[in-house]
C-alpha cells in the first residue's frame, strides 16, 4: 500500500503570495495513499530537507512529492534528500508551483486549484513510480582526440600528461593546423611557428600519444566508456619506418606545379611532399590526385632517388579499430575564400586575398620569405586596405554571427606592413573594433597610435580594378556616411571564419549535434561549453565557433580536464531514466514483435537484438534489447512501439496515462 | 504566341526607341504582345515616397486588369515599372491582409497570379532560344552592359541574377557575337532618383560609368531601362561639361543590339532617336 | 452560470517548452491559469493516444510543444514527432475530430515570452469554441441497453 | 490458370515448397483461401474475381509457418503486403515463394523479390478507385458532417477484431488494444471504445497500409473502417510520397523523418 | 400453458404494436444500409419489416448486452464504497418478429446463465422481456434449424409466434402466460383462428445432430480441427454475431476516484482468451480454438446443459470473412 507525503513549499512568499499552500496541503492530504501532508517556508532549506526526511522516516513513506519550484532546479536537492532518508530517489517526483503557477497566474482561487491539480497529478504518478538503480558502465581508459592543430595537440598533451592513453587523428600530413600557417600571433606579436613547434614535437614524443596522421574518423559505435572508433589510415604510399625523411624524393619529383595548401596557393608543391619544413612526422606523403604515376601509370622517379626505398605505390589504406573511452573533437575551423564576394569580385583579382595567404606573406617562411608583395606582380604594396567583417556579421550572407578573431588579427595584418614597408599606408575599414581580452585594446591602439593604421569605421561596398589599381568604394559613417575611395594595390579581407569542410559529416558519423551553421553544438552555451550532448564526446577549439588561439588553449584543457575526471573512476555510474522491452515468460519471451522499425528512429542507435532460442540452438523469436549505455531516455521509440512493448523508465506509459487522468479528474 | 506588355508612360514617351525595339524584335520572332489594356500608371518614382496604399493600388491594379483579361505573362521593358509591378505582388503575397485592402481600394478582384518578366527575361526565354541560325550581322563590339539598381534589386523580392554581379545581359550580347568587357560599374547608381531635383549628381554619376566603360574600350552601352537610358544618353551634354570632356560613347537597349543583329535596321529598332550618335548599325 | 473556463492540458518536452515555461515564470509573465503542464523527456515519447485521453478525460483543448526543428536535445525526437503530428492531425481532421482545440507549437526554452503567447492564444481560442461538448458527448454515450445509475 | 496449378504443382513435387497458400471453391458460391501441401490436390487453385481476401495475413500465422517454405498466390496488394512484412522482419524472402496475379488474372512469374519490387514499381499504387472516390467525397464534408458520419458507423463496432486479424499487417501477438497497463482503449464496445479503437488501428497503420480493403471487407457489421486507412495512405503519399510496400527495405514513414517535412499548421 | 391459436390481421397487427409501445420499450427490424437488416429500439411501424430472413446480429443483446455495468464504486481517503446497479431500471422490452431460432436461443442462454447460480442481470432482463416470435417463410442456403432440432415454425422462448398466413394476416400461437397476458388486454385485436393456410419455409435437414455429438466424443485429436481452421483468421465475428455465444470479460474503468466494472462480450476465438499470466496458453493456436467452439456447442453443452448450443441461424456463417461454414463443418463431421 502506497504511503506517500506531499510537501508543500512557500518558497518564501514566491509561492505563498498567490497560492494558497496550507490549503493545497490540506486538500491532497485528503487524497487516498496520501500518509503526510504538510507546507513549509523553504523546503529547499537544511530545516526544509530535514522535515522530509524525518517525515519519510516516521511515516514510512514510499513516495514523496515536493511541492515547489522547477524540478530542473531542485529535482536533485529533494532526491538526494530522499536517498538519504532511505528512500529511492526516483520515488521522489516534484510538482512546480513556482514556475508554472505562483510566478505567472495573479492571485486567486483559480491558481491554488490548479496548485493542487498540479501536485494531485504528481501525487498520483509517484505512486506507480519504481525504485530504480544507478546504471554502472565501465570505462576504458583511452582518448581520441580528433584534429591535431593546437586544440587537439594541447587536449591530448594534458590527457596524456595525466598518465592516459592518446590517439591523436589527423587528416592531413602533418599536425600543426591553421597556427602553424600563422606569422606572428597577437597580441605580443611573438612568431607563432616558435611557440608551438615544441609542442608538436612533443606529441610525437610522448609515450602515451599515438599519432595517426592522414587519416580520418570513419565511424563511431558504443557510448560514454566505451566507444570503438573505426579509422582509416590513408595510404602515405610509404613505409615510414625505413623513410628517414631526408626529402631527396620532394626535390627530384617532377610534378612541381600543385597549389600548396600550406601557403594557401601562393605557392607550389610537388606531388611528393612535407606540407612544411616543420611538419610533424617530417616524412613525405604522395598526393594521389596528382602524382604522374597515378595518374599516367609511369614516373616512379621518387621511388628511384629514395636511398632507402621506402615508396610503397601500392600500399592500400588501411582501417583500424580502436576501443576508446572518451572523445575531444577539435576539428578547427575554416574560413569563407574571397571566390565568396561577389562585391568584391567573386576573386578574381589576385591582389585582394584573404587574412590567411597575408600570414603567409607575412611569415618568415612564406612564399616571400616574409616581404610583402603583391601576389600578382610582386611589387610591394603601397597602400594597402583591410575589409574587417568581410562576410562576418552579415545577414544577408548568411553569416549573422561575429568571426571573434578578425578585427585583432587585422590590426596584427596592418602592423606587420607597417613594419615591413614603412612607408606604405595601411587602411581598415571596420564596423566595431571588438578587442575584449587581455592587451588586446592596448594592442590595437598601438596600431592606430604608433603605426599610424588609419581605421574607417564603415563597410566597403564594392572593390573593383582599373589599370591595375583597386579601388575600393566604402564608406565612412563617422563622417556622416561620407563615401570613400581608395585607390589600393593590395586588400586583404578579413574573411568570416566558418566550419571546417567535412564537419557536418563527422558530427554525424560521431552522432554530435552541431548548429545551423556546422559548428559542432555544446551541450549548454554556458554552463556546459565544452561538453556535446553526446556523453563522453566533449569539444576543443574553433570547431565549435572561431576562437583565438589562447580561447582554444584553454577550452582544449577544459576538455582534457572532463576526460581526466571520466578516466578517473573504474566505473560509470548514469542515470537510470532508460527505455526498456519488456520481457515476458516464454514461448512470448516479450510482447515485442520484432519488427524492429525502433532502430530507426533511435537517434543513438541504441536498440539491439536479442535471439531467444531452443537449446540446440535454434531462434525461436528475435526480440528488440535496449542498450542501456547508449540510450539517453528521449522516448521516440516508445511511443512509436504499435505493442507497447517498449517503456521508459521514469515516463513509462502507465505513468503518463496516470498524469493525463489525474490532471483532469476528481479524485 | 502571345504575351503581355505593359509599358509604362516611358515607353510611350521619352524612350519609344526603346518601344520600338521591343515591338520590332518581338516581331521578328513571332511574339505578339498584348497591351494590357486601360493601363495606368505604376506609380514610380513618387507614390511609394508619399502613400504607400496608393504606391501598391496602382500596380494591383494593373496586375489585376492583365489577369481579368487572361494575360498569364506580362512584359515589363521599363525596370522601374517592372520594380514597381513585382515589388507590389510581393508585398500583397506576403500579406494577405493587405491584399484584400488593396483590392477593395481598386474594387477588383487582385489574385497575384501574373507572372512578370523583365526585357531581359524575356530574351532569355524567348529569344535567345530562338536564335539559332537568325544572325545575320554578329554585333562584332565591345560592349559594357550596364543593369543599373532595378533590374536587380531588391534581390529578395525580385531574385534575379547575382545582385552584385549580374549577368543575364553579357551571356545574351556573347551569344550576339559581341564582346562583354569587365565593367565593375555594371550596377553602380546612375543617379536617376534625381534626376529632376538635382541633376548635376546625376551628371556626376553617369558620368563615372561613362567614364569607366570608355576607359575599358567599351563600343557601347548596353542598357536595358528607360531611365538609365535617358540619364546615359539625354543627359550627356550636361555630363560632358560636368566632367569637361567629351564623351561619345553610345547607349543601346539591349534589344536594339539584338535586333539589329537579328537583321533588323537602325530605324526599325529607334536608334535614329538617341541623343548621343550611334555609329552602329 | 460562471463563465466557461477551458481546460487546457499541454504536452511540453524537458529540454525545451519546459525551460521556456520555466522562464516565463522567471521572467514573471502572466498567463492564463487554465493551462497545466506535464512533462515528457522529448515531444518523441508523447503517445498520440494520450491526447485522445486528455480530450475523454474533459480537456477542452490541447497544447503540444517542444524543441523547434534542429533543437531536440536528442536531436531527432521533434522531427520524429513532427511527422506523427501530420499523420495524426489528418486522421483527425478526416474523422471530424477538431484540430482546431489543439495547438502544436515549437518553443524553445529562451522563448519564455512566447509560450505566455501560446497558452494565452490557445485558452482565448478554446474560450471562443467553447466546452468540447461534441467529443464529452461522444464519450459518454451509452451502449442502448446499458443500465447506469446516474 | 493452368501456369498457377502447374506451377504451384511443381514447387510441391520438387518440394521447393511444403504448403502452395491459395484460393479454392467454397461454400454458398465463394472463394476461400486453399492451403495445399499435397501436389495431387493442386487441381482445386482457383483464380476469379472472387479471389479478393488479402492470403499474406496467413504468412505470420504459427499453424502455416509450422509447414515450412510456403509458395503463395499473389496480387499486388498480396505482394506489397509481403514486401511490408520482409521489411519489417516478420517474413524472410527466403522462405515463400510468390506465385504473382496480374490484374488482368494472368500468373507473373515472380522470380525473386528484385522481380517483385520491379513489378510494383510499373503499377499504380493509389487507392482503389471506388474507395478513393468515397475518400473524396468524405473529404468534402464539413468536420461537424465527418464527425457524425464516422459516430454513426463507428456506433456499429462490437469490437470483435475482425479488421485486425483480416489485416496482414497487424501481426502482433500483443495488439495495443489489448494492454492493459494502462487500458490505452476502453475494453468495451461503446462509442468512445469503438473510437478509440478505431483510430489506434489507423494510427499503427499509417504508413503501412497497403490499401487492400480487407479490414473493410473482413467487418461482419460493414464498418468502412479501410477508408480510415486508406485516407493515410492516401496522405502519406501526398505529404512523404511513400507507398508503403514497394521495397522490402525497413524505411517506415513513421520511423524516419526528413528534416524538412512540410506541414503548416505548428506555430 | 396450454397453447392457443389466434388470427390476427395484418391491419390489427399495427394497432397491437402501437398499443404495446404505450408502455414498452419496442426493439424490431428494420431494413438498414446495404441491404443488411438490423433490430432497433423503438422503430416507427412503417419502418419495421416482416420478410426477412436474417438480421446481421443476434438478439441476444436484450438480455447479454454488449455491455453491462455490474458495479459503481467510489475510493474514499481510506475506503470503498460500492453501489450495486439499480436492476428496477431495466425497463420492459418487447421483442417483436424475431425468428424462431433466435428466440430458441433464450432458452439456451438461460440454460448458461441459469445454470446454477442465477444470473441476475440476465434474469430481470428475460423476465421484463415479452417476446413475439415471426416464424420464417424465407431462408437462404445458411439456415440450418431443420439440423439442430428446430424448425421455421418452431415456439420455443416466444411468447406469442406469429406465424405468416397466405392472405397476408398472421396466426398468433399464444404460448406463455405473457402472452396470454397479452392477448387478454388487446382481445379485440384478435380473432379466431380459422385454419387458414399457413406459409412457411423449407430448410432442407443437413446434418443429425445427435450423430454429430457422439462422433465428437471421440474427434478430439483428429487432424480435422486443424485442416479446417488453417483458414480461420481468430477474430471473434461468429460469437458476437452468435444468439448463443455468452462468454463475457469483466473490466473495471475509473475516472479519478470513481469507477465502475462491466462485463462485456468475449470471444473463445481470440488468442487472447486463454492466456495465463504465466504465458502459458492452453490452447495455442487457431485449431485448437475452432475446435472449442464446435465442441462446445455440439459436444459440452448437450452434456452439461441438456441443450445444444447452436440454433441452425447460420449467422457465423454468414459474417466469416474466410468462409469457415458451420454447417458444412458439421456435416463433414457426422461421417469423421
Amino acid at each position: 500500500m502506497a504511503r506517500i507525503g506531499v510537501f508543500v513549499c512557500h518558497c518564501g512568499e514566491n509561492i505563498s503570495a498567490t497560492v494558497d499552500c496550507h490549503k493545497v496541503a490540506e486538500t491532497v492530504g485528503k487524497l487516498k495513499h496520501v500518509a503526510f501532508s504538510t507546507d513549509y517556508k523553504y523546503m529547499c532549506s537544511d530545516p526544509g530537507q530535514t522535515l522530509i526526511k524525518e517525515a519519510i522516516k516516521e511515516h514510512n513513506l514510499t513516495g514523496i512529492v515536493v511541492s515547489a519550484c522547477s524540478p530542473r532546479m531542485h529535482e536533485p536537492t529533494f532526491r538526494k534528500a530522499a536517498a538519504e532518508a532511505g528512500l529511492n530517489p526516483f520515488l521522489c517526483e516534484m510538482a512546480n508551483l513556482r514556475e508554472h503557477c505562483s510566478w505567472v497566474h495573479e492571485k486567486n482561487d483559480m491558481t491554488t486549484d490548479k496548485a493542487i491539480d498540479l501536485v494531485r497529478t504528481l501525487v498520483e504518478k509517484v505512486k506507480i513510480n519504481s525504485a530504480l538503480q544507478p546504471i554502472k558502465v565501465p570505462v576504458t581508459k583511452t582518448a581520441l582526440v580528433i584534429g591535431g592543430g593546437i586544440a587537439g595537440i594541447q587536449s591530448a598533451l594534458d590527457i596524456a600528461n595525466t598518465g592516459h592513453k592518446v590517439i591523436l587523428v589527423e587528416r592531413s600530413p602533418s599536425i600543426g593546423g591553421h597556427m602553424s600557417q600563422l606569422s606572428e600571433t597577437f597580441p605580443t606579436l611573438d612568431c607563432s611557428q616558435c611557440i608551438l613547434t615544441p609542442r608538436m614535437v612533443e606529441v610525437a614524443q610522448h609515450p602515451n600519444i599515438t599519432l595517426y596522421t592522414y587519416a580520418e574518423v570513419e565511424g563511431l559505435d558504443g557510448f560514454i566508456g566505451n566507444f570503438t572508433v573505426k579509422i582509416r589510415k590513408k595510404s602515405k604510399s610509404l613505409d615510414e619506418k625505413i623513410c628517414t625523411g631526408c626529402g631527396l624524393c620532394t626535390t627530384k619529383c617532377p610534378q612541381k606545379k600543385i597549389p600548396n595548401e600550406f601557403e594557401e596557393g601562393l605557392g607550389f608543391r610537388p606531388a611528393i611532399y612535407v606540407p612544411f619544413p616543420q611538419a610533424v612526422p617530417n616524412k613525405p606523403v604522395i598526393d594521389r590526385e596528382h602524382c604522374t604515376y597515378y595518374i599516367k601509370g609511369k614516373c616512379k622517379v621518387c621511388e628511384v632517388v629514395c636511398p632507402t626505398k621506402a615508396i610503397r605505390f601500392d600500399q592500400p589504406d588501411e582501417v583500424i579499430e580502436v576501443q576508446i573511452g572518451a572523445i575531444v573533437i577539435a576539428t578547427g575551423f575554416d574560413i569563407k575564400r574571397a571566390d565568396f564576394f561577389p562585391e568584391y569580385g567573386f576573386g578574381k583579382y589576385k591582389d585582394v586575398i584573404d587574412g590567411l595567404q597575408f600570414e603567409r606573406l607575412a611569415s618568415a617562411s612564406g612564399p616571400t620569405s616574409g616581404a610583402i608583395l603583391r601576389p600578382s606582380d610582386g611589387q610591394v604594396p603601397k597602400n594597402i586596405v583591410f575589409v574587417a567583417c568581410a562576410g562576418s556579421r552579415d545577414p544577408a550572407k548568411g553569416i549573422a554571427y561575429c568571426s571573434k578573431i578578425c578585427c585583432m588579427y587585422t590590426a596584427k595584418h596592418a602592423m606587420l606592413y607597417k613594419h615591413k614597408v614603412h612607408e606604405g599606408k595601411a587602411s581598415i575599414f571596420y564596423m566595431d573594433i571588438r578587442s575584449a581580452g587581455k592587451n588586446y585594446e592596448e594592442f590595437v591602439r598601438r596600431a592606430i597610435e604608433e603605426d599610424y593604421v588609419n581605421y574607417i569605421r564603415g563597410r566597403v561596398s564594392t572593390i573593383y580594378e582599373r589599370d591595375g589599381k583597386l579601388i575600393v568604394k566604402g564608406v565612412d559613417t563617422l563622417l556622416g556616411g561620407q563615401p570613400v575611395e581608395i585607390v589600393a594595390d593590395m586588400v586583404v579581407l578579413a574573411t568570416a571564419g566558418v566550419a571546417n569542410h567535412g564537419a557536418e559529416e563527422l558530427a554525424q558519423r560521431l552522432h554530435v549535434s552541431y548548429d545551423s551553421h556546422k559548428f559542432f553544438a555544446e551541450a549548454h552555451p554556458k554552463l556546459k561549453p565544452v561538453e556535446t550532448n553526446t556523453a563522453g564526446i566533449f569539444l576543443a577549439g574553433a570547431c565549435q565557433n572561431p576562437k583565438d588561439i589562447p580561447d582554444s588553449v584553454s577550452q582544449a584543457s577544459g576538455a582534457a580536464v572532463k576526460v581526466a575526471a571520466l578516466f578517473s573512476q573504474n566505473e560509470l555510474t548514469r542515470e537510470p531514466l532508460v527505455a526498456f522491452v519488456n520481457r515476458t515468460a516464454p514461448p512470448l519471451y516479450s510482447t515485442c514483435v520484432g519488427c524492429f522499425l525502433c532502430q530507426s528512429v533511435c537517434p543513438y542507435q541504441a536498440i539491439e537484438r536479442e535471439d531467444f532460442k531452443t537449446r540446440d540452438g535454434k531462434i525461436i523469436k528475435t526480440v528488440a534489447k535496449i542498450n542501456e549505455g547508449l540510450c539517453q531516455g528521449c522516448g521516440t521509440c516508445v511511443a512509436l512501439c504499435r505493442s507497447k512493448s517498449i517503456d521508459l523508465h521514469g515516463y513509462t506509459n502507465n505513468q503518463m496515462y496516470t498524469e493525463v487522468m489525474a490532471l483532469l479528474n476528481e479524485y | 504566341m502571345k504575351i503581355g506588355i505593359y509599358p509604362g508612360c516611358s515607353l510611350t514617351g521619352s524612350a519609344r526607341d526603346y518601344n520600338e525595339s521591343v515591338f520590332a524584335l518581338a516581331k521578328a520572332f513571332d511574339i505578339e504582345l498584348v497591351q494590357v489594356p486601360d493601363w495606368n500608371c505604376c506609380g514610380a518614382t513618387a507614390a511609394h515616397n508619399l502613400n504607400k496604399e496608393l504606391s501598391l493600388s496602382l500596380p494591383a491594379r494593373i496586375l489585376a486588369t492583365a489577369e481579368k483579361n487572361g494575360l498569364d505573362e506580362v512584359l515589363v521593358p521599363c525596370a522601374a515599372c517592372y520594380s514597381r509591378l513585382a515589388v507590389t505582388q510581393h508585398e500583397l503575397k506576403m500579406n494577405p491582409e493587405l491584399k484584400n485592402r488593396i483590392g477593395e481600394i481598386i474594387g477588383m478582384d487582385y489574385r497575384g497570379t501574373t507572372k512578370l518578366i523583365n526585357v531581359i527575361e524575356w530574351i532569355d526565354a524567348y529569344i535567345i532560344p530562338n536564335l539559332e541560325g537568325r544572325i545575320t550581322k554578329p554585333f562584332d563590339y565591345k560592349v559594357a552592359c550596364y543593369y543599373g539598381c532595378l533590374m536587380v534589386r531588391p534581390n529578395k523580392v525580385l531574385n534575379y541574377d547575382r545582385a552584385e554581379d549580374p549577368q543575364t545581359m553579357d551571356i545574351a550580347m556573347e551569344k550576339i557575337g559581341a564582346h562583354p568587357l569587365y565593367f565593375p560599374f555594371k550596377t553602380e547608381c546612375c543617379g536617376a532618383g534625381l534626376s529632376v531635383s538635382r541633376t548635376e549628381i546625376v551628371a556626376k554619376l553617369s558620368g563615372k560609368i561613362i567614364e569607366d566603360a570608355e576607359h575599358r574600350g567599351a563600343d557601347t552601352l548596353i542598357v536595358a531601362c528607360p531611365m538609365c537610358h535617358s540619364n546615359l544618353d539625354m543627359r550627356r551634354p550636361s555630363i560632358n561639361k560636368y566632367w569637361e570632356s567629351d564623351f561619345k560613347l553610345p547607349v543601346m537597349y539591349v534589344t536594339q543590339a539584338i535586333g539589329l543583329a537579328v537583321g533588323l535596321t537602325a530605324k526599325d529598332v529607334g536608334l535614329q532617336r538617341h541623343f548621343v550618335k550611334v555609329n552602329i548599325s | 452560470m460562471s463563465e466557461f473556463e477551458p481546460k487546457v492540458v499541454a504536452f511540453v518536452c524537458n529540454w525545451c517548452t519546459y525551460a521556456g515555461a520555466d522562464l516565463t515564470g522567471t521572467s514573471r509573465i502572466r498567463y492564463a491559469s487554465n493551462v497545466k503542464i506535464i512533462r515528457f523527456p522529448c515531444t518523441g515519447r508523447i503517445d498520440f493516444m494520450l491526447l485522445l485521453k486528455s480530450f475523454a478525460n474533459g480537456a477542452d483543448g490541447i497544447i503540444v510543444s517542444g524543441c523547434h526543428p534542429n533543437d531536440c536535445h536528442y536531436t531527432s525526437g521533434n522531427f520524429h514527432a513532427k511527422r506523427r503530428w501530420i499523420m495524426f492531425k489528418e486522421l483527425m481532421d478526416f474523422m471530424g475530430i477538431d484540430m482546431n482545440r489543439i495547438t502544436f507549437s515549437w518553443v524553445s526554452a529562451a522563448e519564455g515570452a512566447r509560450w505566455a503567447e501560446v497558452v494565452n492564444t490557445t485558452v482565448a481560442r478554446i474560450r471562443e469554441l467553447g466546452p468540447y461538448v461534441s467529443y464529452k458527448q461522444m464519450v459518454n454515450t451509452a451502449v442502448e441497453e446499458e443500465v447506469t445509475n446516474d | 490458370m493452368i501456369n498457377l496449378v502447374s506451377r504451384a504443382d511443381e514447387l510441391l513435387e520438387s518440394k521447393a515448397v511444403q504448403v502452395v497458400i491459395g484460393y479454392e471453391a467454397g461454400s454458398t458460391g465463394k472463394a476461400r483461401p486453399a492451403f495445399i501441401t499435397d501436389p495431387s490436390k493442386t487441381g482445386s487453385l482457383i483464380f476469379d474475381d472472387r479471389c479478393v481476401q488479402n492470403l499474406a495475413v496467413y504468412l505470420t500465422k504459427k499453424e502455416v509457418r509450422y509447414f515450412g517454405k510456403a509458395a503463395i498466390v499473389a496480387t499486388l496488394p498480396i505482394m506489397r503486403s509481403i514486401m511490408m512484412l520482409i521489411s519489417e522482419q516478420q517474413v524472410f524472402a527466403e522462405n515463400i515463394v510468390v506465385l504473382g496475379v496480374s490484374a488482368e488474372g494472368k500468373y507473373i512469374d515472380i522470380a525473386g523479390i528484385e522481380v517483385m519490387q520491379q513489378y510494383i514499381a510499373t503499377c499504380d499504387l493509389g487507392n482503389p478507385a471506388k474507395d478513393q472516390e468515397t475518400l473524396a467525397m468524405l473529404n468534402k464534408m464539413s468536420t461537424q458532417q465527418k464527425f457524425d458520419f464516422w459516430q454513426k458507423e463507428l456506433s456499429k463496432c462490437i469490437k470483435c477484431y475482425a479488421c485486425r486479424q483480416a489485416c496482414p499487417m497487424c501481426y502482433c501477438t500483443r495488439c495495443a488494444v489489448e494492454c492493459n497497463q494502462p487500458q490505452w482503449i476502453p475494453v468495451q464496445s461503446n462509442l468512445h471504445g469503438n473510437t478509440d479503437w478505431h483510430i489506434l488501428r489507423a494510427m499503427h497503420l499509417a504508413g503501412r497500409c497497403i490499401s487492400c480493403g480487407e479490414c473493410g471487407r473482413a467487418c461482419p457489421v460493414n464498418i468502412p473502417c479501410h477508408l480510415l486507412t486508406m485516407h493515410m495512405a492516401d496522405q502519406v503519399h501526398n505529404y512523404f510520397n511513400v507507398y508503403a510496400g514497394t521495397t522490402d527495405k525497413m524505411s517506415s514513414v513513421m520511423s524516419t523523418f526528413e528534416p524538412n517535412d512540410k506541414e503548416s499548421f505548428i506555430q | 400453458m396450454e397453447t392457443t391459436s389466434k388470427t390476427i390481421r395484418k391491419h390489427s397487427l399495427e394497432k397491437l404494436y402501437a398499443s404495446l409501445a404505450e408502455n414498452r420499450k419496442m426493439y424490431a427490424p428494420v431494413a438498414e444500409a446495404d441491404n443488411r437488416i438490423g433490430y432497433k429500439y423503438n422503430p416507427d411501424f412503417s419502418e419495421v419489416i416482416f420478410d426477412h430472413i436474417q438480421s446481421t446480429l443476434s438478439v441476444k443483446n436484450v438480455v447479454f448486452p454488449r455491455v453491462e455495468n455490474v458495479i459503481f464504486y467510489t475510493n474514499n481517503k481510506n475506503d470503498s464504497t460500492v453501489t450495486d446497479v439499480d436492476l428496477n431500471k431495466i425497463p420492459e422490452v418487447v421483442l417483436w418478429g424475431a425468428h424462431p431460432c433466435d428466440t430458441a436461443a433464450y432458452d439456451v442462454l438461460r440454460s448458461i446463465f441459469c445454470w446454477d447460480t442465477k444470473d441476475e442481470f440476465f434474469a430481470k432482463r428475460l423476465e421484463k422481456l415479452v417476446v413475439i416470435g415471426l416464424a420464417c417463410h424465407k431462408s437462404d442456403a445458411h439456415c440450418f434449424c431443420t439440423s439442430v432440432g428446430l424448425s421455421p415454425d418452431s415456439t420455443k422462448g416466444s411468447d406469442i409466434l406469429l406465424v405468416p398466413l397466405t392472405n397476408g394476416d398472421y396466426k398468433a400461437e399464444i404460448l406463455t402466460e405473457k402472452g396470454n397476458r397479452i392477448l387478454t388486454d388487446f382481445s379485440g385485436l384478435f380473432e379466431p383462428y380459422q385454419d387458414e393456410e399457413t406459409k412457411l419455409t423449407h430448410v432442407e435437414q443437413q446434418f443429425d445432430h445427435k450423430q454429430v455429438t457422439q462422433h465428437l466424443k471421440e474427434a478430439f485429436e483428429n487432424p480435422f480441427w486443424v485442416e479446417n481452421s488453417l483458414r480461420c483468421i481468430g477474430c471473434g465475428a461468429c460469437a458476437y454475431v452468435c444468439p448463443t455465444c455468452a462468454c463475457f470479460d469483466i473490466q473495471d474503468e475509473a475516472k479519478g476516484k470513481n469507477g465502475k466494472r462491466y462485463r462485456s462480450w468475449d470471444s473463445c476465438g481470440f488468442g487472447l482468451f486463454t492466456l495465463h499470466t504465466s504465458g502459458h496458453n492452453p490452447r495455442e493456436v487457431q485449431s485448437q480454438r475452432w475446435r472449442q467452439r464446435i465442441l462446445h456447442k455440439f459436444s459440452y453443452m448437450p452434456e452439461r446443459n441438456a441443450s445444444l448450443g447452436c440454433v441452425g441461424c447460420g449467422r457465423c456463417s454468414r459474417a466469416c470473412p474466410v468462409d469457415m461454414n458451420i454447417a458444412e463443418q458439421l456435416q463433414a463431421l457426422q461421417s469423421i
